[in-house]
């Protein structure tokens, strides 16, 4: 019997004087930790599977089932915490870098929770929104700097490309193969009912998919995955993935056992292989080697197309996203530190980048003092968890944000962080056709559509408290924003006031 | 618009409520010699083991007749149609005027000639409701039953008297029981199962001649009887049809309209023969769902609808002290049969078609197989392997499944 | 008129649907009372091969075999729902025989039992599309 | 005393406004003026009072007219020689007021007369407004104490901490005549009391009175300064001015377009305008999102030679135009229309982000 130094972490317990063996927990868990015991006629668990994914809790239909963090607990340590031993212990058996998906779950510090919205008294009247126009459709696009006339006087209104958004929330770049086809068509579709647009991340386009091309950004990466003229003219914009919040500075590897068929074909590469994505671009070593690859682009698709790159929050974000600016690109997406991911090394994840209300408000002030803010727009992701940071991170300076793990929350996902193992029971990051199956898009492209919607609403609520009815007069108006548990030097990088402090 | 109806079972009531569907203020009349309400004849045993009774066995609700602005004239029969007037004579001689006239006019029971039979005290037959009545007041624990005909009815008659008398046992010239509908082998499961309850059968065997209370058989045996049901076949009422110079086979000739070959006349039920499209000829199909379907195909046409009646095939559903058969279809062709003790399966297939089948013991979702016989349904359209196993709509390709499951049927 | 359609395409056979239908028709008002430690007899059943799973249940056919079938009676149409009189039905089996579904099943009780939509029992919506996890079983009007 | 602007002291305000226009370019006395904004005694609240007027100074109509206010006399001292270097100073005079009760603690107030060195202009490549512009941010960035609040050609702003009456009386205003006179009374909701905050605000010959807290302030401010303006006041007036500066003098904007900027149509609108105004429409609002200004307002924005009133798009602030004759008046009230004016040909409410211009002999909207 050998030494077994893990325990698990999460315990189901099931309350068997609710239990009707249905099993619909035992066929519903890819882990396999339910099972019926045919001798003792009833349900039982083996706790060492589960990955506290709630599934089984969710559809047990007489709730006899929760998961509990285990009690058992290793003699206490501030230092050295049960989960970093258990770490070691993990890379003491294994030899290999330790993996895990989603955002960062460590209590680091969150600063949209720090910020808080003004609102409108007396001097001021506040909007209705369910009675007055509450407008939040947003641009996103290159913004020209001088009034033209033509030779009547009229006003020239031909612009860069832009994209018109009817909320200034975009679902981030996921790609097909680290989430399902079906969690891809939930995305696409809820892009289209809403009149914005979805990410297709750096996995190529399915071709079922071209269709949604009006709301679709198509993503070129390191590994350029995917990526082929039909591709690049799918889409109503292209992203340049220079960096992934969740992981700076690496690139990405999906495991031979997600490349399908379907993943396959529509990533351009052998059936089985692993996807591995290298760190840089090799074709971009600097800023001019981007401008090259922004102008390519443009090049490719006739000038039609706002090319967005992204990079993730790094210490030095804001003169990265002012070279990103000069360089041709439409639009700079920074991704923070918190943003999801379908695998990546753990202590990258944790540690490397920067807070996206940081990175964001210091690219924002960066801009605005070179006089080049309108050069491009400013897009946000990496944990926009809400409404309430949706209208801070416009407050603080973004023309729209994209929701990754939000939606895949709508999704279903509970964040049990096991995206890498390939055995989501929810149906989104897996491509094994039962659990895919599971995420019926009918449904999946509703609960995105109701989520946006339903923070649609509440953005309008919070702008018309605020006596603002239209999206633009709340970009940048940081005024609106105030900051309660910061100090002097995180109010001066986010530029905003403490709450109480007089007007300003 | 006047219906006349001739006869008041299945057949009647499906004429009935197709007239209905498209005719809502037409005159009914329904003449009926018999003096009930509208009653499932073959509950009559069901009444008689107490799984039933006079009320609940009605075939339509009280209110029926009423609901459907029907007239009824039971107790009366009718003697005469005259096509060229278009009129029925009744027994009592009057003339009633139809625009649309019904037979239905069901069967009565082949009485056989065997000597010395008008001798037996206690003798019924066994298919109306006034049958049950008597057969009820001559049984008691003490009695000896003497059952001519292992047939359905006859079987029918055994299984409501388990119990009930002292004796049961059965004759049939056949060698087996219900022949009409099972092989041998599948009739040996149930003679089995019925002998579990003491039923006694004498097959392969005649009564030859009758005293008040035995019988003597061809073979030379006697068998000792209080009672004897006599229930060796029907004969379909086709005289009145007949008479009036309508073409009559088998039975009353009638369309796929259900029309006879008189003018403004039509038929349904017991009383008539028809295609078996399973057979590939004509015969009786003295069955209630037939009955009914074609009473309403007559109904819907005489009221200036349109319908036909097609695909008919024979079927049964029967069961005998909690041991269910379903059959269909003929028994041609390659066969498949599988069996394990009670349960008893066995499926006829031909030129890439199911013929027929029969289901015993285990009958769970049986019309599966039914309509694979009814839509003649090409066998290498489906899996045949796992039909097979079990009837299940899984064995259709998956556009079928997608629109027999998902759109309206 | 609005009836139950199954997708097997959104199935995940995780029979659900069978649990919440058993629920539904058993009259008690609490799910663990209703079926724990006993055999349920529902009106929707799951058909699983493999990787394909569907529920089934009955179509309520504009012509249904079935009602013309009954030798009973106890088999009726109303309001384009059909339903079956358990007091009425003898247990002959001829719907069985008849419905090209096997959406009719004989009950625990020698009578014969289907869905009847639920509209005797919780009304609107059946249970076993509200139970559905992913809406494979929707009620709509097609 | 805190200071608009000062230690990020932002100051939002209630108001009353009004506005004498005389299309046919007559020259009106101030007392008129004064008599209007009096009547909205209660609009204000004594924190300040203040007029623009144009046409005042035909006799150096070509020079750029400063007025400045001096906290002291080294405040002045450095002002006064850097103008002298960047300037041909034709005349310059403390500004003339006469003793009042109501009005105390004033500044030194000078006026100057001046007209740039060409050298400076050739050596900045700019044309003399952009330079008068980049002087007057200069002075009232960098020079303590000193704080230009009027730089116009032809034009004087007359602003003061009390009632607007008072300020009117204070500065002599019936001793001027004008085309174009606005007035403000201003109604703070905090204590402030430094003459520099009192309206108008003026650059160049722009000048805006406003009655009103605009919501949209930070995003307008961040916004108007890339483009080298500082707004040292933090107050709606003065980035209002920024933005007017910016769209019509940088951008070459009509006031119509401005008014499309500033106080966009809503979208659901402008989808039901024709395709080509669509296509403008959706473009200014586009390029200039961050100069829409939300929250209310109603300003009247004096340039040469005419004025435009303008309503925040929802009308969330009172605002009445009334014609007579060649004359035309925009006030916070009807009775400050009627009290100068009590027979008017037509008298209307103007619809919210509906701008109502008046412009001499009905010329040009443009003003360059």
């Amino acid at each position: 019997m050998p030494i077994n130094y893990i325990y698990p972490d999460y315990e189901v317990v099931r309350d068997s004087s609710r239990c009707i063996t249905c099993r619909a927990c035992e066929r519903q868990c890819a882990n396999e930790v339910h099972s019926y015991d045919l001798e003792l006629k009833c349900m039982v668990s083996d706790s060492m599977n589960c990955v506290d994914c709630q599934r089984c809790v969710s559809l047990c239909p007489t709730r006899a089932l929760k998961i509990e963090k285990t009690t058992n607990t290793f003699k206490e340590n501030a230092n050295w915490t049960q989960s970093l031993i258990t770490d070691v212990y993990r890379q003491a058996e294994s030899g290999g870098m330790l993996s895990t998906s989603m955002g960062n779950p460590n209590p680091l510090p969150v600063y949209w929770d720090r910020m808080l919205i003004n609102a409108s008294q007396v001097t001021n009247p506040s909007i209705d929104p369910l009675r007055e126009p509450m407008e939040i459709k947003t641009f996103l696009g290159r913004k020209p700097e001088k009034i033209r006339r033509d030779e009547n006087g009229r006003i020239i209104t031909e612009m860069s490309p832009q994209l018109e958004l009817n909320v200034p929330i975009m679902f981030s770049a996921m790609s097909f193969g680290s989430i399902s086809y079906n969690a891809h068509e939930s995305l696409a579709r809820a892009a289209t009912k809403l009149g914005t647009l979805y990410n297709t991340g750096e996995g190529g386009l399915h071709q079922d998919f071209y269709k949604y091309g009006k709301n679709t950004i198509v993503q070129v990466a390191s590994g350029r995955f995917g990526v082929h003229k039909g591709y690049l003219d799918a889409g109503a914009a292209i992203e340049i993935k220079m960096g992934q919040g969740a992981k700076p500075g690496i690139g990405g590897h999906l495991p031979g056992a997600k490349i399908t068929a379907e993943v396959a074909r529509t990533r351009m590469i052998p059936e089985g292989t692993d996807a591995i994505s290298p760190a840089p671009h090799h074709d971009i070593y600097s800023i001019e080697d981007l401008r090259q690859l922004v102008l390519s682009l443009k090049e490719a698709t006739g000038y039609k197309k706002p090319v967005f790159v992204k990079i993730a929050a790094v210490h030095n974000v804001a003169a990265i996203a002012s070279g990103i600016a000069r360089s041709g690109a439409d639009v700079v997406v920074i991704d923070g530190f918190r943003g999801g991911t379908g695998s990546a090394p753990t202590r990258l994840r944790d540690f490397v980048g920067i807070p996206i209300e940081l990175a964001l408000a210091s690219v924002d002030q960066r801009l605005r003092d070179e006089g080049i803010r309108n050069n491009v727009s400013l897009v946000i992701g990496g944990s926009v968890r809400s409404s309430a940071d949706v209208v801070k991170a416009i407050a603080l300076g973004a023309d729209a944000v994209y929701i990754g793990t939000g939606a895949l929350i709508a999704l279903g996902c509970h964040l049990c962080r096991s995206c890498h193992t390939g055995k989501c029971n929810w149906g989104i990051a897996t491509q094994r056709p039962e659990l895919v199956k599971r995420l019926n898009p009918n449904v999946g492209y509703q609960r995105l559509v109701n989520l946006v919607t339903a923070w649609s609403h509440e953005i309008k609520e919070m702008m018309g408290g605020m006596g603002i009815n239209s999206i633009e007069a709340l970009r940048g108006n940081r005024l609106m924003l105030r900051g309660v548990g910061l100090t002097e030097t995180e109010l001066r990088v986010l530029g905003i006031k403490y709450a109480g402090e007089i007007w300003s | 618009m006047k219906y006349v109806i001739i006869g008041n079972s299945t057949a009647a009531i499906g004429c009935v409520e197709g007239i209905r569907k498209v005719d809502r203020e037409g005159k009914i009349l329904i003449i009926s010699a018999e003096l009930h309400h509208t009653y499932s004849r073959p509950l009559i045993s069901y009444l008689l083991m107490g799984k039933t009774d006079e009320q609940r066995m009605k075939y339509r609700p009280d209110a029926f007749y009423e609901e459907n602005g029907c007239e009824t004239m039971f107790g009366k029969s009718v003697t005469k149609i005259s096509p060229d007037k278009k009129t029925v004579t009744l027994d009592d001689g009057s003339e009633i005027a139809y625009d649309k006239l019904m037979v239905a006019s069901g069967s009565r029971p082949f009485v056989p000639p065997v000597e010395g039979l008008e001798k037996v005290k206690n003798r019924t037959s066994f298919m109306t409701l006034d049958d049950a009545h008597s057969l009820k007041a001559m049984t008691g624990p003490k009695t000896d039953v003497m059952i001519l005909g292992a047939g359905l009815i006859g079987l029918k008659c055994a299984e409501c008297l388990i119990g009930k008398v002292k004796s049961i046992t059965v004759v049939d010239m056949a060698d087996r029981i219900l022949p009409s509908i099972l092989t041998p082998e599948a009739a040996a499961v149930v003679q089995r199962h019925l002998e579990k309850y003491g039923v006694k059968f004498i097959l392969s065997d005649s009564a030859a001649e009758f005293t008040k209370d035995s019988a003597k058989l061809a073979s030379g045996k006697t068998v000792e009887f209080d009672v004897l049901v006599t229930a060796v076949g029907v004969r379909p009422n086709t005289g009145l049809v007949s008479d009036a110079g309508g073409k009559v086979g088998k039975g009353i000739y009638t369309n796929e309209k259900c029309e006879t070959t008189l003018k403004d006349v039509y038929s349904g039920g017991d009383c008539t023969e028809y295609y078996d499209s399973a057979l590939g000829d004509v015969r009786i199909l003295a069955i209630l769902p037939n009955a009914y379907m074609q009473g309403l195909t007559a109904g819907i046409n005489m009221a200036g609808g349109e319908a036909a009646f097609e695909h008919a095939i024979p079927m049964n559903a029967i069961g005998f002290y909690g041991l269910h058969i379903i059959t269909a279809g003929v028994y041609e062709g390659e066969s498949y049969v599988k069996s394990d003790g009670e349960n008893y399966k066995a499926l006829y297939f031909k030129d890439n078609v199911l013929k027929g089948f029969i289901l015993i013991g285990d009958v769970a979702r049986a019309g599966i197989y039914t309509a694979l016989i009814r839509e003649a349904t090409p066998l290498d359209s489906i899996n045949f392997d796992m039909i097979k196993e079990r009837p299940q709509l899984m064995a259709f390709a998956k556009n079928v499944r997608r629109s027999r499951l998902g759109e309206e049927q | 008129m609005k009836r139950v359609y199954v997708n097997e395409q959104w199935c995940l056979g995780c029979h659900l649907c069978e649990y919440y239908c058993a629920f539904a028709n058993s009259g008690v008002n609490d799910m663990v009372k209703a079926l724990k430690d006993k055999d349920i007899y529902p009106n929707i059943q799951i058909e699983e091969d493999k990787d394909v799973s569907f529920a089934v249940s009955c179509r309520h056919c504009r012509d249904p075999l079935c009602v013309k079938s009954c030798i009973s009676g106890s088999l009726s149409i109303s309001d384009g729902v059909i339903k079956v009189d358990q007091d009425k039905c003898v247990g002959c089996y001829t719907c069985i025989l008849a419905c090209p579904y096997g959406a009719i099943l004989p009950s625990p009780r020698g009578v014969v039992q289907k869905c009847e939509l639920c509209v005797d029992n919780i009304g609107g919506t059946p249970n076993c599309v509200k139970g559905c996890p992913n809406a494979a079983i929707v009620f709509e009007e097609r | 005393m805190l200071k608009e602007g000062s230690n990020g002291f932002r100051n939002p305000s209630g108001c009353a406004i009004s506005g004498i226009f005389s299309k046919s370019g007559r020259r009106i006395p101030g007392d008129k003026i004064i008599k209007s904004i009096r009547i909205m005694h209660e609009r204000s609240n004594g924190l300040g009072g203040g007029f623009a007027a144009y046409g005042i100074y035909p006799e150096f109509k070509d020079q750029f007219a400063f007025h400045i206010f001096y906290d002291h006399v080294k405040a002045k001292e450095e002002c006064e020689a850097y103008l002298r270097n960047n300037f041909l100073i034709a005349f310059q005079s403390e500004i003339p007021t006469r003793k009042h009760p109501n009005i105390c603690e004033a500044p030194l107030i000078w006026r100057y007369f001046a007209q740039p060195i060409e050298a400076r202009l050739i050596e900045r490549e700019i044309d003399e407004r952009e330079f008068v512009s980049r002087v007057v941010t200069h002075v009232n960035t960098y020079i303590a104490g000193a704080y230009i609040f009027s730089s116009g050609k032809d034009v004087g702003v007359f602003k003061a901490v009390g009632y607007p009456e008072d300020v009117g009386e204070f500065y002599r205003l019936e001793e001027y005549s004008g085309y174009s006179w606005t007035a403000h009374g201003r109604y703070p909701t905090n204590t402030p009391g430094w003459w520099g905050g009192a309206h108008p605000f003026a650059l160049l010959d722009y000048t805006v009175v406003h009655n009103g807290e605009i919501s949209s302030y930070d995003a307008n401010r961040r916004f108007i300064e890339m483009f080298g303006y500082k707004c040292s006041l933090l107050t709606d007036t003065e980035v209002i001015t920024y933005i007017i500066d910016y769209l019509v003098r940088r951008q070459g904007l009509t006031m119509e377009e401005t008014a499309s900027v500033i106080a966009a149509p809503f979208w659901s609108v402008i989808a039901r305008k024709s395709e080509e105004e669509r296509r403008q429409l959706t473009f200014l609002r586009n390029m200039f999102a961050g100069l829409l200004i939300t929250g209310p307002f109603s300003i009247i924005l004096g340039f040469s030679g005419g004025i435009m009133a303008l309503n925040d798009r929802l009308k969330l602030r009172s605002m009445v135009a009334g014609e007579k004759g060649d004359m035309a008046y925009v006030a916070s009230e009807e009775s400050a229309i009627r009290i100068i004016e009590p027979d008017l040909d037509r008298v209307w409410a103007p619809s919210g982000g509906e701008p109502v211009i008046f412009t001499l002999n009905g010329g040009e909207h443009k003003c360059r």
